[in-house]
Formats: C-alpha cells, structure tokens, sequence
C-alpha cells in the first residue's frame, strides 16, 4: 500500500526549512507508512493565499503559521487523536500557549509553537565602547538607554541613536510599560489610554529630534512593516529594538565586525515588558488523514527533536520542560549568540500581564494596525498626536464594526 | 521549424471552417474569431469582476462569499463619506483619499514621462544604428525584473548608505537621505516606475513605427519637410492607434502601481507615495485590517475612474484611430 | 537597407560625408545615457547577487562582490583573516587576526606566528579581494526541485503564450476587421478589464477556480491569464494599421476568413506578436501571485514560487532570490534577443498603390 | 462560364451616392470594358461586382443566381486591383499560388500554372522577390497574374495595364485576348486605353457620374455615339464639336461651311456638329472649307496633330498624317468628310442622319 | 532653374546592379522624358536623381553643385510618385498644403496654390475627402497637384497621368506643359504613353536593361532610331522588322519586294529593314508589293490596325486610316513608302539611307 502523504505549507525566515526537512527525513524512516512533503513557500502565501484556502475548506494538512488566533476554527483538534498519555505530555509542555491558537472557550490541541519569539532590544556593544559609554544595566528606562545611545551616536557619528521595528506589535510591550491598557473588560478593545500615548509621544519625539531613524517608521505608510535590522547590522544605529527572532540573522550578516549584546526591554514606570510571539505548527481541520497528522505532530513536538530543532535554527523553544530544563546547546560558534538568547529566555518573565494577553486576544491585530498607521502619520507632521490618538481610537472602532457584520 | 505543425493544423480546420462561413456568413465567422477568447475572458476575468461587484455590497471579515453579510451600498458610502473632498483628513476614509489624490498627481506625471520617455527611444532604436539590437535589449531588460527586485535595487541605490549618495560623496557633494523627503520620494517612485515598464511600452511604439509605410518618409522628404514636422505630422497621426494602446496600458498601470513602491517607498514618507493598490492592498489582504468588502469597493470606484479616463482618451484619439483604418 | 529616407528620419547619419547632425549626437547621448541607466543598476545587480548576505547588507555597498582575505598561519587550525594594520609606530603592516576582543583586536603577523600584537579596531582595514559567492547559486539549485519546478515553468510560459497568441489574434482580428453589431462593446468590456489589478479580484478568481476543478493543476495556472484584455488590445490596435485592401485581395483569391486570418493578418502583424510573445513569456515566467494561489503542491510549483520560499516573514534571504532571479532571468533574455527581430520586418505599406 | 446582370445598383459613401441606378447584364464569355472619365464609379462598380463591397440597393445575380448577400469569396471571381494589393510580405510566386492553394490543388498543378503565368508576364525571374523590390510595371504584372493563375469563370479587371510600356501593353493585350479566346470566361475590364478599349471589347460600357451613357460594341460608339458626351468620350483626340444654329435643315460652321442636319433633326433650332479630327483633311482647291489659325502642332511621327483657331474664335484639332510641313501661325484649309460628319440636338442626342 | 547632371551612375540592389553606367546632362529648363520597357530603371533613375537613393557610384550634379550625398530634402525637387504616397490620415487639403507649410508661406499664399491646383486638377470639390475615399485617378492627381503647388526648380514625375482617361490625359498633359512653360522648370517625366512622350518632350531618354539607349528629340527618335531596340520601341504599333540580306547594295524583303539599303550599309550581307506600319499603303495596281493573309484587324474607329502573315510565315502590321473594308482571311497588298524605310546593319545599329 502507498504510504499516506501529509503535505506540510512551511515557510522559513532563514534555515529552519532545512532542519525541519533534515528531521521529516527521519520521520519517515521511522514511519514508512507516512509520506511527509515539506512544501516551503514564501511567508506571503502564509498570509495571504492560505486563509483563502482555508475558507474555501482546502489547505495542506498541516501548516506553520503566525496568524493563529483569528484563523482558529481552521485548526483540526488533535485531542481525539492523541493518546492520553501523549494528551498530557501536549499539555504540560505547550499547554499555556494553547490558548493563542485556539477559539475563545475551546480546550482543543490545535499545534504547537516552533518557535517563541521574544521582543527586546540589541545593543552594539563595541560602538559603546569606542564611545566610552556606559552601557546602562537591567532595570534601566527608555529615556536612559536613548540618552545613552545618543551619546553614542554624538561620539560615533552614526545616522541615529536607535531604532524599533516599524510595527505595532513591537512597540505594544514599551506601551505596556508606560502603564498602557488595551482591553477592556468585556475583551473588546479600549480607547487608546494616556499609557499608550505617553510613549507614544516620547517616540514621536525622539524621531522629530534624530534620535530615532527616521527611515524606518516615517518612510512607510499604513501597516508596512519595516526592520531596523540593517542599519544596526551596519552599525549605523547602537540600538536597535527588535526582537529574538533576529539572532540568527545579526549571527550570519555581522559575523566577527563588532559585538552585540541583547538587552531586554527598557523599562517604563510600569515595568519592562517586552511582548511574547511565535509562529506555530498547526493541523489543519480539513486534513483527510488526521490519524496521520497527529502522528507527525507528536513526534515533532516530542521533546527531543524540539531541542534539536531549536539547537539548530538558534530558536527560543516554546517547550515548558525544555525552557525550565535549560541546557540547550545552541549550534553556533559566535560566542554573541548564547548570552543573547539567554537574555531573551530572561526576558521571556519579565513581560507584564497586558504582554501576556495580547498573543491570545482577538484584536491585538486591530490596535497594531491603528497604532503604526497614525504614529508614522504623526512622525512625517501629517497628523497631531491628539489627531493620531481620535484616529486610532476610530481605526480600531471601523475593524470591530467591521468584524461584527 | 515550430511552425510546420501549426500550419499543418491550419490548413487541417480550414474546410470545417470554410463550411461554417458558408452558413454563418461574415458575423459567423466574427462570433468564431471572439469566442476563444471571449469564453476564457468570460469565466476567468468577467465572473470574478462581478463577484468582485458583489463583494463590495457586503461587509465582514470573512473570505468566502456566503459567510458574508450584505450591506448593500453601506461600503460605498463610507468610501466616499467626505466633508471636502479637497481636504483627506475630513473624510471618514481619509488614508483612501490621501492615496486617490497621490495616485491622480502620480499618474499625471509619470504616465507623461512614460510617453515621453518611451516614445523618444522607440525612435531611436527605429533608426539604423550600430548595434541596435543590443540597445533595444538594454531598454528592455529591467521589465525582465520581478517588482519587488527593482523595487530592492532602487532602494540600496536611494537610501541613506546608498550608491547614489555614495557617487555624491565622491564627488564632494551633501549627500541626501531621498527616501525621507516627501519629494524626492514620489520623484523616485516616478523615475523608478519608468525605469521598470518603458522598455514595454517602447516595443510596442517600436511595432507601431514599423507599420508606417516608409514612401509616406520619402515623400515629406521630398516636401523638404523639417524632421519635427515629419514627427509631429505623420510619424504621431500613423502611430495613432499604437500610441493609444501605450496611452491606455501607461494610464492604467499607473493607477495600479504597487509592488515596486511598495518595496521602494511603502508608502513613505508619512503617506506621501501612498497609492491607491497600496491602500486597497492593505485593507483587504494585509492581516491588520482584513475588510475585503471595502477594498472591493474601493477597487471598483478606482475601475470606474479608470473607465471614464479610458474612454475620455480612446474618444479623443478615435480620429488618428480612424486614420489608421486605411 | 536601400531606403535613404528612413536613414534620415529614423536613420544613421543624417549629415551624409562624415558631418554629424545634432540629431546623431542626441541620439548617441540618449543611449549611452540609457544604458548606464538602465543597465547599470541590473549589471549591479547580478554582480550582488555574488555577494554573501552580510556584504549585501554592507553600508556602503560595493560595487563588485568581495571577499575577506584569508591566511592559514601556523599554530592555527582555520584560515585567519588578513588586514592592514596602522602599527603604535605608525607603520603599517599586513596582519591576521586572532581574535577580536571588544574594541581590541589581536593579530599576528602570518610570517612570525610568534608574536602577538595589539590593534585597536579602528585602526585596522580588512583586506578583500574580489570573490564570488557562489553558492548563492549552487544551493539554491541543489536544495530545491529545480529541473522540476523549471519544467513546469517551461511548460506555462510555452503553452499560455501559444494560447495567448492565438486566442488574443483571433479577437483582435474580429475587432479590427469586421463590422458587426456589439463591436464597439466588445471593445469596450476588454479595454474595461484592463482596469482592474489581479490582486483585487484574487479571491472570486480563486472561487471560480475551484469551481472549475482547475486546482492545482499546471493548467489552472495558464487558461485564466490567456484571455488577456492587454493583448487583444494592443493587436487590434496594430492591426487597424493593416489595409483592408489586402484582405479584400485574399477574398477574392478565394481564401475564407481563416485563411485571411492565418496567412495575410497574422503574418502581417507579426511585430505585434512578437511584442504580445515577448510580454507573455516575461509575464507568465515572472508569474507570481497567481500560480501561488492555484498550486499548493511542491511537484506542480513553478521556478517563481519555488524560489520565492526564500521570502520569509521577518528576514527575506536576499542573496538567494537575487542569484535566481539572475538565473531566471537568462532564457527570458534569449526569449527576447530571439523575438525581437521580428519587430522589426515591417513589410507594411508596400504593395499598395 | 459566367452570365452576370446588374438590377438598379446604387451605391453610397457616407449618404453620398456615387452610382446612381445601374442596369446591365453581361453575356457569358462577353468582354465588357468600362470606361468612362475618372471618379466616374468604373472601380466602384466593379468592388460591387467582385462582392466587396454592397449595393445600397439593387440586385446583382451570376449565372442567373442573386450573389447580392455572396461574400467575395464565395462568388469565384477574380480580380485585378487598381492599386495592386499585392501581399506585401509574400515573394512573387506566394503572392501567385496563394489563390491555388486556398483551392487544395495539387502542388505540380500550382507550379506548372505559376510558371506559365510567370512565362507570359515575363515575371519568371522575379518569382522569388518581395513586391518591394519590383518596378511598378512587374507589380502590376504579379497583379494581374493572381488574377489569371485562379482560371476562375470570370475576371473582373481594374486598369490592369496602366503601368506598362506600350509593347508590353500590346504583347499583355494580345494574351489577354487570347486567354478570354481560350477560357472562355467572362471579362469586365476597366481601361482609360482607347485601343484597349477598341480592340478588345465585344461591348464597351461608357459610365458618366454614376450612370451608364451607352453600350455598345466598339465600332458602334465610335460611329454612332449616342450622345456629345459619348461623342467627345470615344476618340482621340477628341471630336471637334461646333455649336450651330439649323436653318432650314442646314447649320452653319464657323467659315461659312455648310452641313445638312439630316432628316432626323428639327429643320431649325440649336444643333451641335460634331467631326472627328482624323476626318478632316487639307483642303483641295476649290472646296468648301474650314479656315484657321495654327496654334499648335504636336508631331507624333505617324500623324500630325494640328490645334487651330478659326477667326470666329472656335478651337479645332484636326489629324493629318506623316509629318506635313505645319508651323504655327500657318492658316489652315481643312475640309470634313461630310459622310462622317454627327449631328447633335439641342439636348446633345445624336440625330441620325440618313 | 537647374541644371543636371549625371556621371556614370550606377545602381545595385542587393549586389545586383539594375542601372550600369548611365551618363546624361539636362539643361536648364529642359523637358527630358524617360522611357523604356517596364522594369529598365526608370523608376531607379528618379529616385537617384531626387535623392532618395544613393547611387552605388558616379555623381550627381545639380546647377553644377556635386549634391551625391546630399538629402533629398535639401535638393529642392518635387516628385510624383508611381505609388503616390498619398499622406493617407490627411485630406487632400491638407496633402496639397504640407509642403508649402514647410516653407512658412503665408497661409493665404498656400490657399491660392492650393485652390489653384484644385482647379486645375479638377479635384476642386474633393479637398475634403481623406486619400481612402477618392478613385485611382483622383489619388493621382492630388499626387501631382503635391508637386506643381511647390514651384521647385526641378520636377521628376513616374508617370503622372496613367490612371486618368484619356480625356482628363489630353488637358492634363496641355496644364503640365504650359505649366513647365511658365515656370521654366526642368522636368523628368517618365511615361509609356508615346503621345505623351512625342508632344511633351524636348528630349527623351531611351532606357533599355539599365542603360540609355538613345537620347534625341521626339521626332529625331521617330526618324532616326539609332538602332534596331529604338526602332521598335517608339511608335505605335511597332514598326516592321524584316531580316533581310543585302546583296548588292538592295535587300529583299518576303514576297520579293527590293529595298535600297544605302550608301551607308555593306553592299551585302545580313540587315534588318524596319518598316513602321502607318508607312504603307494598301498598294495601286503595278505597285511593288508585300503581300500576306490578314490574320487580325483591329478597328480603332479612326484607323485601322491590319496584322498580316506573308507566304513565308513573317507577321507584319499596317495601319490603315478610317475603317476599310478588311476582313480576316482577305489578301492584303500593301507598298512601303520608299523614302521612310529604315535599314539596320547586322548589330542593328541603323544604317543612313542617305
Ligand atoms: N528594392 C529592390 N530590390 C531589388 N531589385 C529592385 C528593387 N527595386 C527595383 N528593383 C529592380 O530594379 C529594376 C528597375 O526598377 P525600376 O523601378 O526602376 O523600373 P521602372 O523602369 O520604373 O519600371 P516600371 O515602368 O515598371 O515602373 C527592376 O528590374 C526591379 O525589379
Ligand atoms: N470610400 C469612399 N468614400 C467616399 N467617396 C468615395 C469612396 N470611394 C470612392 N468614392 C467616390 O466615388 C466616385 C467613384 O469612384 P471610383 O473609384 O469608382 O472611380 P473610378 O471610375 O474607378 O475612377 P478612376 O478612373 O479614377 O479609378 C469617385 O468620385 C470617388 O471620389
Ligand atoms: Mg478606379
Ligand atoms: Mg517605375
């Protein structure tokens, strides 16, 4: 008999196709009875061509994706085709993320996160140097590390101070330190409160003053989303706030040019939230052969091949044994990597109970939407604050309306 | 050759062919040329428009059209809720009007340019010069490049580490961070869009310069007559329905310019290269907002210009049009 | 070719005896200029598409792909990178680097491995030479399906464009020369679909896909591209140009419509299509968007979706799509150098009095 | 094998009519040759014919058929374009087996008729150029071979010799003649050539603004033009025609010169007299004469044309053969050949005059 | 105003070379006509001169200036054009008008010209209509109304008035030559119509195969052919060639007819005697005669063409005034005029009788 083919859409940000193909290609050596076909696309296709599918009750059986809240009725439940032992292995380690990715309400095992994203800040440690700046320690504000980082940028000449990503979701754990609230009892989304704005204005004002690179927020529109990555790369930039994601990256395209550190997240009176994330591998509901699916996806979330995997593509791991286990030994030979990751493994406990919310709430995508909009409209003069905060607040409000139709 | 089947099959469907002329006479034979055509455009350009017409009389954030609830002309009406018209901010769709004035004063100069541009090389490469083919692949060659790889070229040329800035530095000049200026940004999404498509348009006024019959040449040369005269008077009115095509495709195109600004620009300054695909791009497709009812509106009311400005151009070229109709 | 008034509107020298006229040195300034305009930022290019991720995100960028020198000293198992050193006493010296240790670098000189000197950073230049990266290419190629997925390329490019051409000129011949009622509007509802970008109507065209069982399948990527409004418009525009008289001439030789239409119009309008041919392969090669939403299997990809995998959500792998978009880019440019000169037999005109 | 009749042809362009009610039936086998002043609708009708172009009213029938609705194609006519259209992207043999090989004929039959066709216009070395590449006259040549290679039941042919030399004209004619001897076929055949015209129409069709003057054989228009205008029409040069006044069934010329007006004209009233230039001759001593002024001689070699000037005023050319000693200034002694000399009536119809 | 010159001018096409080495100088002024079989080069030779082509080698002078490789453009000639080259998106008007503009004349200016053309070509009424809708010889003529509103110094005109009856022919070549009067003009005129050519010409140019074969005037030419190729190419219908050989100073013709052949030929050996056909008469009673069988006779109204076969199997043609009672089968007996008989040697170079 023909082994049963589980077609797999996957796309990659660098070489984490490889390795998952690498581990499918022992899964079948084990299972011959099942085919497994990596079909790697471009994260586009992910965004965009896959909910059509999805609609219209097609799709892979199994998918990475990053849209995992909105798209949960989708997701196939695998509790019918676990075993309970396997049931309870799914929940201890990835059960408190189950509820990013599965409807409000449901206690389904939908998938898996491959991969925990932590927001936080990278710092070039020799630029600081060579400027003879103290790095500023844990615990130290938003207005202390742009102040270092201007001195920074005074005594190296570099284009600016620092940089974050042009998104909303990155500047939503500074906002959540700032005291911001985007949720309002009933879940439904609030007005945009004086936390929000407060560092809302103190990023308007640091990218009117230089200190803040303007390529990144001000020469986009709507919800374009832009990295800083580059430019710190360069050393254009001491500080760049992006997120773990990017280790691998600055690993490969720094190489031995200057040292980096990872920082965390700056604080605000509240506290020093960066924002969790993640993509997540997930089974599709119109799969012909759940049996199959679930097979493949226990054994990818086993605890072995996560640690291989995230040892090899220099991911955080979502894994709750592995994360309090430790010990993972990352596969690079750039001595830069492992403290990072570290950090941001730190990080990871820091983010504050708003951070820890948004992943699974269901309009966190309206109000990063609204907010990187409007900030960048406010940034190129076109707009004022007090016209941002009226436009945001009606941004948010057309989506839900929208929603609700 | 590649061709001997295809003869071959052509002279094998002339006598079926020859009988239904017969029967049908000139407007059968009509109806055989179109419909090939006609059925695919049918089922894959026309149906989809009209669901696509459907789409915008509903609301949701639902994919599929039976999920979807019916508004009626509720999207229309938020598209075009507008206090002055002149003003974006007081619209209720602001970012959509910021983008329609953008893409009306993009349009207006890049598609100038595009005819300009493309008419003058297509002139030059219709003359017999050294090495023609060589030139004529060298102006075609950046349609060969996907969007987004000229929009990433263009980038590292104009950003603030750029080549260019680089050539100015050398040259002892300031350099510029281009892609921050709200000027220097649309000029680039101009002169780049250009860049990109004139090779397209500059075969097809190439074609067009073939079709004048070269006697008419000899005998303006013969009338003595001065060459920008020869330009103006018969090579324009002979290139007439060439030159209407490039009108047509240059204008819609550049209502429809997306990916390569997008790259380029996103859209920045603040929402100074903001164009209308962008904003239709980004309030159906883009995961922040999903809201495919108003895009599908807004796509129409964009068609709907179109459509006015096409037919206010084919009109008005109807008579160099009929000149051709010789 | 004989004909002195093409040379002198459209041709060399206007000034006969070695004069120049000035429209010789506009002509000759517009396509050096064009050249450099045009070609020089795609040779850069495919000259970056040589370079290593982290030259490509190099600020300044470089022109020419470059590679740090490298030597192997001994006592050391790696090769160690080579850079010119501004030495305390102001010389300068060629040196490797052990290690660098924040703003401090260790080096050694490769021919007295025995002693270490301190360098500041700044104070050091790498040595580079010119060095292609070419595993941008090889990998790629390796990784991926890629006779497969150049198979199914091949396979839309040639098929959609056969039916393109064919299709496309036997409306346009329909809409240049006949008169019929409903002409006009036929004319109109192609020049109207002209107005609408593909990605708005992404979704319903997925619906009426679906519908017609075309899913993944390779023709489920040609038929919907193959009625193109652009091409209908641009041959029938170009066959206005063609004189009615001809056609009269083949009724009376008693040729029936087909005829007319396959062996006076066609081969008469032959530089429309070998315009309509260039664009339709450039097109259906490039094809991006579309084959994405109508495959979703690995083994019916085309060479665009196949290689666009390298297009991730948070880092693009530039380095990867810039090498195949040069290679998928060679056989379009053969494509184009083969066609062009087809544009270019007008036969137009003669024949007629 | 072709009979063809035309029932009240009416044509427009653009609500302007330029045929105006045309009848004629033409007998299978017949030569008809149209002539008629340029711009008259010769062209014109025969598009209508061919079924290029349609009536805006009127019937056209072949072989007793109505063809009015028939495409061109379907008629099995040929033509010979006044302006060629020869396919320009086709070398000379292409342009000639094109109309063959739309008919499925064997391709030895094409060659060998390609080849003949090639012989008589004496294009066979020019078979493998393109229609740029020939002389006008070998344009025309190719023309008229697409026409003739078809052997098609009848030919419909539009100034097919305007463009060639005089001997080729005659040699061109001559196998015309006697391809139409030979096939059998119907011929409509436009030509400004008076020789043409004479020698080889059974019937010559004289068209003026859209309507038929006259039809009749060669010989008969020449001798009995229905009208001034067919009189002034057929012939060259042109018949003198002198404006009279009848007085007792005799006009006066300019000079005195006197002509009886025939029995079938008014005693009196305006008439018109016409004679042809080639019926004059020098006045021998002591007959009546027409005097003039020499104005101007062309000497074509054979003949002598002479343009005088009578003392009323009047023009009058008159043909003399050879090269006789004329200058201008000469007076001029001529005499009609009162046999041939036309009578017209006040409303220029011919009045027969015995 | 100009003078021309052309010195060993050759012309190839593709490598073939279609005009070998042709040398002639117009004067001032000067009506030339080129004419010769279709395809010899006439056309070639026009646009040489305008400058349209380049020829291969030799020059090309005009008023004495060296303008070889100098633009069509900047010769100042007119030209007509065999194909006409109508502007085909521009109405008459504006057809007759572009090169004028070209001059920044006054408009009023242009419009007297044009109108003045119009007038003259009869086309007065059609200076609305585009190309498309006008008769073969309504192009035509606004072909050369395009030229004559110039007023260049020059005019090359391809056969300007083939496509026009024989009635608009006669008053149009009457305008062109009072034209080429009044503005003194030089003109080339190439033409097949040998009344054309005879009446407008000061000179003609005889071309054969790319080379000029005789220049003379018109009836030089027709008198003194200078050989056996001219002999036969002017004059309508062909003169009569019978080979003959001379014995004694007198040639024999079929039928035993003797013919002097002159001081200037060799007394004996191979000749050829040229007849031209209106040079004999239907023979008196004890006439010397050439006698055949009529095979064809073509009546023409004011002639009549008469084409016999002698006994020994030559055709020869008589031209016989007025319409004769001949009829096929007849014997017919004509007699030479002695005195225009033309005697060729054998390499058919003519040979003075006297
Ligand atoms: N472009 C060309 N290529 C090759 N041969 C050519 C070309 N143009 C003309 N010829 C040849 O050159 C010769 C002379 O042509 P030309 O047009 O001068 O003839 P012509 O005397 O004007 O004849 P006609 O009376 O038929 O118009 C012809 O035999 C013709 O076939
Ligand atoms: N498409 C048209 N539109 C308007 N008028 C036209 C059109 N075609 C022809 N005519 C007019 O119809 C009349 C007859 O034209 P036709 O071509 O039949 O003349 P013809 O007898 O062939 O003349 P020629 O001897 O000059 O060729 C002319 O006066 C012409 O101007
Ligand atoms: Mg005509
Ligand atoms: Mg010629």
């Amino acid at each position: 008999q023909d082994p049963t083919e589980i077609r797999i859409q996957w796309y990659s940000d660098g070489i984490e196709g490889e390795v998952m193909q690498d581990l499918l290609d022992r899964f079948e050596e084990e299972n011959p009875d099942i085919d497994v076909v990596l079909d790697n696309v471009a994260y586009q296709v992910i965004q965009e061509q896959l909910p059509i599918q999805l609609a219209s009750g097609r799709g892979p059986d199994i998918a990475r994706v990053t849209n995992l809240k909105e798209q949960a009725q989708h997701w196939l439940d695998l509790r019918p085709y676990l075993s309970d032992e396997q049931v309870a292995y799914w929940e201890e380690n990835f059960g408190n993320r189950f509820d990013w990715m599965r409807e409000d309400g449901s206690d389904a095992i939908p998938g898996f996160l491959t991969q925990l994203t932590m927001v936080g800040g990278f710092a070039n440690a020799t630029l600081f140097e060579q400027a003879g700046v103290e790095m500023p320690g844990d615990g130290a504000t938003w207005d202390e590390w742009v102040e270092a980082a201007a001195q920074v940028m005074e005594s190296q000449g570099t284009a600016a101070a620092f940089a974050i990503d042009r998104s909303g979701h990155r500047i939503s754990g500074p906002n959540a330190s700032f005291g911001a609230n985007y949720i309002a009892e009933d879940g439904s989304p609030a007005p945009i409160d004086d936390g929000t704005m407060e560092f809302v204005t103190k990023l308007v004002n640091w990218t009117n003053e230089g200190l803040q690179l303007p390529d990144v927020w001000v020469s986009a529109a709507g919800t374009t989303y832009r990295s800083g990555a580059d430019d710190f790369i360069n050393a254009q930039i001491p500080l760049l706030y992006s997120g773990s994601w990017q280790v691998a990256n600055l690993s490969t395209t720094i190489g031995d040019a200057f040292d980096w550190v990872a920082i965390g997240s700056p604080c605000g009176p509240a506290g020093c939230s960066g924002l969790a994330g993640g993509a997540a591998l997930v089974a599709i509901e119109y799969t012909e052969h759940p049996e199959e699916v679930a097979r493949v996806m226990d054994w990818l979330a086993s605890e072995k091949i996560v640690r291989e995997f995230s040892e090899r593509t220099l991911f955080l791991p979502a894994h709750a044994g592995i994360v309090e286990e430790g010990g993972l030994e990352f596969q690079s030979d750039d001595p830069n990597v492992p403290p990072a990751l570290d950090r941001f493994v730190q990080a990871s406990g820091e983010t504050l109970p708003l951070a820890d919310q948004l992943p699974a709430w269901r309009w966190a995508n309206a109000y990063y939407g609204a907010l990187v909009t409007r900030i960048s409209q406010a940034m190129a003069g076109e707009i004022t604050l007090d016209q941002a905060r009226e436009l945001m607040d009606q941004d948010i409000a057309d989506v839900v309306a929208n929603a609700n139709q | 050759m590649v061709t001997a089947p295809l003869t071959l099959l052509a002279r094998i469907v002339d006598p079926p062919l020859r009988l239904w002329q017969r029967w049908t006479g000139l407007n059968g034979m009509a109806a055989f040329f179109l419909l090939p055509n006609m059925a695919i455009f049918g089922v894959f350009v026309l149906i989809p428009l009209a669901l696509n017409f459907v789409y915008s009389t509903t609301a949701g954030t639902n994919i599929l059209l039976r999920d979807r609830s019916y508004v009626g002309a509720e999207q229309y009406a938020r598209l075009l809720d507008c206090a002055n018209y002149l003003e974006p901010l007081t619209c209720r769709e602001d970012q959509f009007w910021t983008a329609a004035s953008n893409t009306l004063v993009f349009v207006i100069f890049q598609v100038s340019l595009m005819i300009a541009v493309s008419l003058i090389t297509a002139l030059i490469l219709n003359r017999e010069i050294r090495g023609r083919s060589f030139f004529r692949a060298v102006f075609f060659f950046p349609v060969l490049l996907s969007p987004v790889v000229v929009g990433l070229i263009w980038k590292w040329i104009l950003q603030r580490q750029g080549l260019l800035n680089l050539m100015m530095v050398n040259l002892g000049l300031e350099p510029e961070v281009w892609l921050n200026d709200r000027f220097y940004s649309f000029v680039a999404t101009i002169g780049v869009s250009t860049w990109a498509h004139m090779g397209f348009y500059t075969l097809i006024l190439l074609a067009g310069l073939q079709a004048i019959p070269k006697d008419l040449y000899e005998a303006a040369e013969m009338d003595a007559t001065p060459p920008t005269r020869v330009f103006r008077r018969i090579t324009l009115p002979l290139l007439g329905p060439n030159l209407a095509v490039v009108l047509v495709l240059a204008l819609i195109r550049g209502v429809q310019i997306f990916d390569e600004v997008f790259v380029l620009t996103g859209g920045g300054p603040g929402t100074s290269t903001l164009y209308l695909t962008q904003y239709i791009y980004e309030v159906g497709f883009a995961s922040l907002l999903r809201n495919p009812g108003l895009a599908a509106a807004a796509s129409i009311v964009m068609g709907a210009v179109l459509v006015v400005l096409t037919l206010a151009q084919l009109s008005l070229s109807r008579r160099s049009e009929r000149a051709g109709e010789r | 070719m004989s004909n002195m008034t093409i040379r002198q509107f459209v041709g060399q020298r206007r000034g006969h005896g070695g004069r120049w006229h000035w429209t010789d040195i506009a002509t000759w300034i517009w396509l050096i200029g064009g050249t450099i305009l045009m070609f020089g930022p795609a040779l850069w290019l495919v000259m970056s598409s040589f370079k290593s991720p982290a030259q490509l995100a190099e600020f300044p960028p470089t022109l020419l792909p470059y590679a740090q020198e490298t030597v192997m000293v001994e006592g050391y198992d790696d090769p160690l990178p080579l850079y010119t050193a501004r030495l305390e006493d102001g010389t300068t010296a060629e040196l490797a680097e052990i290690r660098r240790i924040g703003t401090n670098s260790q080096m050694v000189d490769p021919a007295d491995p025995g002693t270490r000197i301190d360098v500041n950073i700044a104070d050091r230049t790498p040595i580079r030479s010119i060095g292609f990266a070419t595993g941008n290419y090889v990998e790629p190629l390796v990784a991926n399906d890629f006779p497969r997925f150049l198979w199914n390329s091949v396979f839309v490019t040639v098929m959609a464009t056969l039916i393109t051409l064919l299709t496309n000129s036997m409306a346009a011949f329909a809409l240049s020369k006949y008169r019929f009622r409903g002409r006009d509007a036929v004319m109109l509802l192609i020049v109207a679909t002209l107005m609408v970008p593909l990605s708005v109507i992404l979704v319903p065209l997925y619906s009426v896909v679906n519908f017609t069982g075309l899913l993944n399948s390779l023709w489920g990527v040609i038929l919907p591209t193959v009625a193109t409004p652009t091409g209908v418009f641009l041959l029938r525009q170009y066959m206005l140009t063609i004189p009615d008289e001809l056609l009269e001439a083949a009724r009376m030789d008693h040729a029936s419509e087909w005829q007319i239409y396959w062996r006076i119009v066609l081969p008469l309008a032959a530089p429309a299509l070998a315009v309509l041919a260039i664009f339709s392969v450039v097109w259906r090669w490039n094809d991006f968007l579309w084959p994405l939403i109508v495959l979703s299997r690995r083994e019916l990809y085309t060479l665009q979706v196949g290689l666009n995998s390298y297009a991730g959500e948070l880092n693009v792998q530039w380095h990867y799509i810039l090498a195949m978009t040069v290679v998928t880019m060679i056989p379009v440019v053969l494509v184009f150098v083969f066609l062009q000169r087809f544009i270019t037999t007008g036969i137009a005109g003669a024949g007629i009095k | 094998m072709a009979t063809l009749s035309l029932k009240d042809i009416r044509k427009s362009f653009a609500g302007i009519e330029v045929i105006h009610g045309v009848d004629l039936s033409v007998k299978d086998g017949e030569l008809v040759v149209f002539v008629g002043p340029s711009g008259c609708g010769k062209s014109t009708l025969l598009r209508l014919i061919a079924g290029l172009d349609r009536p805006t009213s009127g019937t056209i029938e072949l072989d007793g058929r109505d063809v009015t609705g028939v495409n061109a194609a379907d008629r099995g006519l040929a033509m010979v374009f006044q302006s060629y259209a020869l396919y320009p992207h086709m070398t000379v043999r292409q342009n000639l087996s094109f109309g063959l090989e739309n008919t499925r004929m064997p391709k030895a039959e094409i060659a060998r008729r390609v080849d003949e066709a090639g012989r008589m216009l004496e294009i066979g070395e020019l078979m493998n150029r393109r229609p740029t590449q020939l002389s006008g006259g070998q344009r025309q040549r190719v023309a008229i071979g697409r026409a003739i290679v078809r052997e098609p039941s009848a030919f419909l042919l539009d100034e097919p010799l305007s463009n060639l030399d005089a001997e080729l004209r005659v040699t061109m004619r001559a196998e015309l003649a006697q391809l139409h001897e030979r096939l059998a076929t119907t011929m409509i055949y436009v030509t400004h050539d008076q020789v043409e015209a004479m020698t080889l129409a059974d019937r010559i069709v004289v068209l003026r603004g859209g309507r038929i003057e006259q039809v009749d054989t060669p010989l008969g228009l020449y001798n009995q033009p229905a009208n001034l205008f067919v009189a002034g029409f057929i012939g060259a040069p042109n018949m003198n025609l002198f404006p009279a006044t009848a007085r007792d069934g005799q006009a006066e010329l300019p000079g005195g010169l006197r002509i009886d007006t025939g029995p079938g004209a008014a005693r009196d009233g305006k008439v018109t007299i016409g004679i042809r230039p080639q019926h004059m001759h020098l006045a021998e001593a002591g007959e009546q004469t027409l005097e003039g002024r020499v104005e101007l001689v062309e000497r074509l070699g054979a003949e002598t044309v002479v343009h005088a000037v009578t003392a009323e005023g009047t023009t009058f050319v008159t043909v003399l053969a050879g090269q006789p000693e004329v200058a201008m200034g000469d007076t001029l002694h001529v005499t009609p050949d009162r046999g041939q000399v036309h009578v017209f009536d006040a409303d220029g119809q011919r009045v027969a005059r015995d």
